[in-house]
């Protein structure tokens, strides 16, 4: 696998949604200017929201006394995104399927089986706290 | 419909409330609390109703968002109502089959489609 | 381009050729053959050919219909060619879902979208 | 499970295409009669045209002395149908994932895994010379 070599994005925020659109926005700025297709960022925006708000919400429980740190790595190949809260972490073999029959209707629990199914690559680590995640840039050339 | 917020467009066609969201994000967290309630005035106005929501200009949809989709469309149906979703662009028709929600909601390629697929 | 079938409307705007499947079924293996030998015959006309498939009237699509797709991206990506999809209704894109080929496509809502994005 | 309770329909044909494509028109006939939603009349349709031509084509090879039998049970909620050739059958474990990065861009291998995707239940049976096939009527009552 590619790896990123660009020096990293780093943030480091409040349990706050607006300040987490705003590192959401300065990453997607660095994905277009890398040139990123349509596809791509599009899976891009999406798992790093998702990301973003179960740290806040889940990890952090909008404890204005833990932060979320965010890194980007992003060439225009790839881009690797970990994202990192203060909770307590989750494990992700206990999160229901939400596509079965009988969850399909429940409000929750979507995000993470977006994240996994429009990254190409996703770790949960450190007991579910930090999340890293890899996209490549496919549309490129295409 | 003037208290519902700006991101709605809303216009009723015969006995059909469509709903136009005229914002390409609807997914903030605050964003998608006002819509959900937007939506629940309209659904609790009336006896069976009938929404159509027109999606030709949304371009990023969360999780969240599609809870709050769910939400209305339980609460629909309790009051024998029924739900259309019209004009999903590919991107998010793709979240929609991921999520295996295309089976639980009714969508049509077009408005007018929709709007006749109601029984 | 009187030789195209006639499940097939040809048109050329610019240096794109817009085809659009007429028939609402492109299920069967032969109609599939035919359909894939007129496509060939646009992409082998010119160097660096751009192609617009308009999806609008197509309510069905068989695993060899995909097939035929793919078979028609190969080969203008050999001739370094553009291929885009348009106008593809939400049964029809769920298939694409599923098999995974709208990430191998690039697929628009519209056609002017799509006539938008080729490079 | 329910089970279906009318007559089945039934069809022997020989390994022609257009017979399958009549076999198909006369069970979507039912299909529709029974009012099926439009998703599930959709999933049907895709999954018996697959079903057929793999009959046809794989399991007997247009050989004009074999025969394709089909069997379809329809009720308003439930629709089962039965797919069977006489050809020498196959290992459903043995055909490759064609949503792979590396099989994406194969022509062949779709139709096993589209069947798979759109009905509710599906059972190889006879070592893979029969094909059983359920999908409720999940649009009734919407
Ligand atoms: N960063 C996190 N820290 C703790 N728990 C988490 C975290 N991320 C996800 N979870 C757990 O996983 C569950 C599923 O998350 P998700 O799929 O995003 O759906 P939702 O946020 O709608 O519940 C959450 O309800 C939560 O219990
Ligand atoms: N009825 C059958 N008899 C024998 N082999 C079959 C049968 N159905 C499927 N197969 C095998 O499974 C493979 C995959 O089938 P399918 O997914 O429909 O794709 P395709 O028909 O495009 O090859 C076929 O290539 C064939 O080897």
């Amino acid at each position: 696998m590619d790896t990123a070599l660009d020096t990293p994005l780093r943030f480091v925020i409040h349990s706050d949604f607006a300040e987490g659109r705003q590192v959401q926005h300065a990453i997607l700025e660095e994905i277009t200017r890398h040139h990123f297709g349509p596809d791509a960022t599009f899976a891009i925006r999406l798992a790093l929201e998702e990301a973003l708000i179960n740290a806040i919400k889940h990890g952090n429980k909008f404890d204005p006394n833990k932060v979320v740190r965010v890194e980007a790595s992003i060439t225009p190949q790839i881009a690797e995104i970990i994202v990192e809260d203060e909770g307590t972490g989750f494990q992700r073999a206990c999160v229901p399927d939400p596509t079965t029959d009988e969850n399909v209707e429940r409000i929750h629990g979507r995000g993470v089986m977006l994240i996994e199914s429009y990254m190409d690559e996703v770790n949960w680590q450190s007991g579910g706290r930090r999340i890293r995640m890899v996209r490549r840039n496919d549309d490129a050339g295409r | 419909m003037s208290e519902s917020p700006a991101r709605l467009n809303v216009t009723q066609q015969k006995d059909v409330s469509i709903v136009e969201f005229t914002e390409n994000k609807i997914l903030d967290e605050m964003n998608i609390t006002e819509i959900g309630q937007a939506l629940d005035v309209i659904v609790q106005s009336k006896d069976r109703p009938k929404l159509l929501l027109d999606f030709a200009n949304v371009d990023h949809l969360s999780s969240a968002a599609l809870g709050m989709l769910i939400n209305v469309n339980t609460k629909l149906k309790q009051q024998n109502g029924q739900l259309r979703l019209a004009s999903i662009r590919p991107q998010i028709m793709e979240v929609f089959v991921i999520t295996k929600l295309n089976r639980l909601f009714r969508i049509s390629a077009t408005r007018a489609e929709a709007f006749g697929s109601f029984e």
